[in-house]
């Protein structure tokens, strides 16, 4: 049953070391906000979780807190590569990182299948594709019917996933508008649930009848952090920061230039920066 | 007279004449986006967009730089979760063509965006398939478009990060893969089209201004030319315009200001 | 792609002698109309597919147009039986009816398994029911990563699928709003489709940006009939006709009035006919 | 002094004491229906009605006639569809109690709402099971809500439509199920539950006024009456009235007049 309460609370209760985690979003709605908390609370040898790991997964993994990461597109979206993702990979810096990689089709059955209370996902796919030979969970299943041969996938099923969203009302149901991603089944997946909204408000009443919504008892925790998707945006709030997106590319490229600037702009301030970060962003939502 | 245009601007208006107004189109970032944005506001005005990121129908005013942008979704029929997107859209069978771009492809159609060098030590370790490896197997026909170098073209992937032709001949429908695979690549020099029978690309037109030497020169397989090998029409005023249009649109609204 | 007919060309196009075909909508937008429309050209020898047949599929079974069922859950909402499909199975009137019997948990997911072009669909389910004894199409599958049993059945593809809907806009996309059912499913799972609407609207341009709308290119056919699912119902059109849901018990009970009904209101009439059965059911809604 | 009260209202008000604020509950229509919203009007007020139509955290202000009415869609927290509504939320493992009635029940918490007589050639063919055999294995536990009779209560159902507690004893451990299975059965007459052991529903209370005698007369199976058998506390008048003003709206909903 969702409480409310302070990110960092949320984040104390829900993420301990060693857990597989998601903090899911696709382009939009990226939980920036609580993986910089995640951070600034130093967990260590967590697995991370997500289609498409970009900026956030970046520095978690510069920092030194990943063991192991699953994903199915690890890029700076319009930008280009992961600096910090590929020097673990390819120079073990700050430390190894055992990676498990699929297609983007595999990770969303795969998200569909634990918020299905299943085992694995089968769909059709890898179909002379290289990653089948190199992943040893992506293994065949026959159609008892036709006898084909479909891929299987074990399900995601995380300790814990972390979404931002746009809006809690106060009883703790969470609605989420636009691009809505993974998100629903992430949440639904995991065994606990953290979501950082824009803002509470008294209802869902004006809400269409099959928006997507989370129930209150689907969620762990709601967090109220304005702006805490920033540089990602939220539909109806904010534009993406495409900038911020750009000059990370700068930032990570150089393992200095990269400790400084999460020293600066993660460890040493809260989840309460991000509502000036989104401040020239706001109209064109 | 013609207007002047750069290498770059003849391959994405070559490649959105391929597309037709009854297409549902499958749509990767970077050159596809414009090249299938490009035929929308030109020739296939009714063609239907999708992007993995769940839009389908999308018919954005500037381009977007990921495949998740807002203008995506403010302008689409509809936006499905990921999940539904993967299952209903692309893997039940309803799109007919799949746009793809490649950091390294080969002359089978294969395409890598995975790893350069081995798996388990790359070289370099690039993004990863992300929705290719299932665009390429399920929708109706694969274009794929890049920009030649002798690094992208090669002799042989390093990974098949989405399978094209495998070795050519029927190594595709050995497989069990029942789409017809990469049709088309289009080229910042040329237009190619596989062999009926061995599915080696070979090239069907020139670019204007483009030789057969220029083309070998940036191709690590030894290139084919076609008996008829013809030359690529020029882009119109009403094409360039429309694509110059749109880049200057999408340019402003990226750095901040009004389009 | 899909064009804009009248009903009568949109069935004899579409339904064929024969065909494998769902007439979908739970409890809400049942597709009336059309299926008077296809008891009207006559089709035989069908195979009708639904979740929750009710009283249009007594009626077609009554009609003697239908071989096999494929189906849930075979009541008359809030009712009780049917007494048309009762009488064709315990005593084969007016001819014998094969039976393919799921539960909701199967069907569901065999629409959604061929709505994604899947051969099967797979779930944890039938545990200790006896349907799996008597229908050799439920079959186990194991997971390759657990070793778990779990249950297959064949994914339902019809040959059509009739649903009706609130609204269509001009370019013939669809927009289904409230108990969504399996419609989208159903459509996108079957060879053609075919949608009566309430109404035409210019555009969408006011709806959920996440609403179930199927893009024009998804249906084969577009029909107008306003009060189409009479005595079903559209959400913020008008509401159930309780009344016809019993007085159909008492028409059911007897093969000669269930005759005489049918041909005074289906036979001799056309599907202008609904508008005025929802009359003094519609503000309500 | 007490209002008298009807068996039927005893069995949905003692059927709406078994709920929770915090229960996740799947309801079946009839009885269960009216039992849920009467918990959900007294005691229970945050508890979260599902319907299989894909209404979730549903409040309808009267009975629906049908799982799908509009009224469950208006009064909802959301209504997702029907597949995501199996996928997600009950077999995903999301529902606490499931609700069900039964037109056949055996002592072990089987359920028969399929055939009477032989599934080939039946003599009575029922609607079938619909969400039922999924709702029975993979809520937390099931609570069975019928009116005694002997046709109703057999010693052994027809057809496993739904499975509850097999032949009892550790059957329904012994299937790989990890849910309870049937916890509470409330009748007209009675309350029971079953023996820890053996499964075997044993009567825990009856409701005022009711014998063994009249228990045992209208039950198909051999009845154990607990030890310590209690009677079932009378309805109180909020209860009463709330159900049976539950009952008048809906019956002047349902005839087309105002509420």
């Amino acid at each position: 049953m969702a409480k409310f309460q302070s990110l960092k609370d949320a984040v104390a209760e829900n993420l301990n070391d060693g857990d597989i985690v998601a903090f899911e979003g696709f382009t939009h709605l990226i939980p920036h906000a609580a993986a910089h908390e995640a951070i600034r609370q130093d967990r260590k040898n967590l697995t991370l979780v997500r289609m498409t790991p970009d900026v956030v997964y970046d520095q978690m993994i510069g920092m030194g807190m990943v063991d192991k990461i699953i994903f199915s597109y690890a890029g700076n979206p319009g930008v280009g590569l992961l600096r910090r993702m590929r020097d673990a990979i390819e120079n073990n810096w700050p430390k190894a990182l055992e990676i498990e990689e699929h297609s983007h089709a595999a990770m969303a059955n795969a998200y569909e299948a634990g918020a299905a209370g299943l085992p694995c996902a089968v769909f059709r796919g890898y179909k002379g594709a290289g990653l089948k030979d190199v992943n040893d969970n992506i293994r065949e299943i026959t159609c008892p019917f036709t006898g084909e041969k479909l891929a299987a996938v074990p399900s995601v099923r995380p300790d814990v996933t972390f979404i931002h969203a746009q809006k809690a009302n106060k009883r703790g149901d969470i609605l989420i508008e636009g691009i809505i991603g993974v998100q629903k089944e992430a949440v639904l997946a995991a065994k606990r649930a953290v979501v950082t909204v824009e803002e509470v408000v008294d209802d869902f009443e004006d809400v269409h009848v099959n928006a997507c919504i989370l129930p209150r008892w689907a969620v762990s925790s709601v967090c109220v952090v304005e702006g805490g998707a920033h540089p990602s945006y939220a539909h109806g709030y904010y534009v993406r920061d495409n900038a911020a997106y750009v000059e990370w590319d700068k930032i990570a490229s150089d393992r200095t230039l990269f400790r400084e600037w999460m020293q600066i702009n993660v460890l040493d301030v809260d989840e309460n920066i991000f509502v000036a970060r989104i401040n020239t962003l706001k109209g064109a939502a | 007279m013609d207007a002047p245009f750069t290498p770059d601007e003849m391959m994405t208006i070559a490649a959105s004449r391929a597309l037709g107004n009854d297409d549902i189109c499958f749509v990767g970032i970077g050159a596809p986006s414009a090249a299938c944005n490009v035929a929308r506001l030109t020739h296939a005005p009714d063609i239907t967009l999708i992007y993995e990121s769940g839009t389908i129908g999308t018919a954005p005013d500037i381009l977007p730089l990921s495949i998740g942008d807002g203008e995506l979704c403010d302008t689409a029929v509809t936006t499905v979760s990921v999940p539904e997107m993967f299952r209903y859209w692309l893997q039940g069978g309803r799109v007919s063509v799949g746009f793809l771009g490649a950091a390294q492809l080969d002359k089978f159609g294969n395409i890598n965006t995975t790893v350069i060098g081995d798996y388990n030590s790359p070289t370099i370790r690039l993004p990863g398939g992300g929705g290719a490896p299932e665009i390429a197997s399920s929708c109706g026909e694969i274009f794929i478009t890049m920009k030649q170098t002798l690094r992208g073209m090669v002799e042989a992937v390093d990974f098949f990060t989405s399978f094209g032709h495998g070795l050519g001949g029927s190594d595709r429908a050995d497989l069990g893969i029942s789409t017809k695979g990469p049709t088309l690549l289009i080229t910042d020099l040329a237009v190619w089209r596989p062999d009926p029978t061995t599915k080696e690309f070979v090239v069907q037109s020139l670019h204007p201004g483009v030789t057969q030497d220029m083309v070998q020169a940036t191709c690590g397989w030894v290139v084919r030319f076609a008996d008829d090998l013809s030359v690529t029409e020029v882009p119109t005023a009403l094409e360039l315009k429309t694509l110059r249009d749109l880049k200057a649109r999408t340019e402003a609204a990226h750095s901040g200001e009004a389009a």
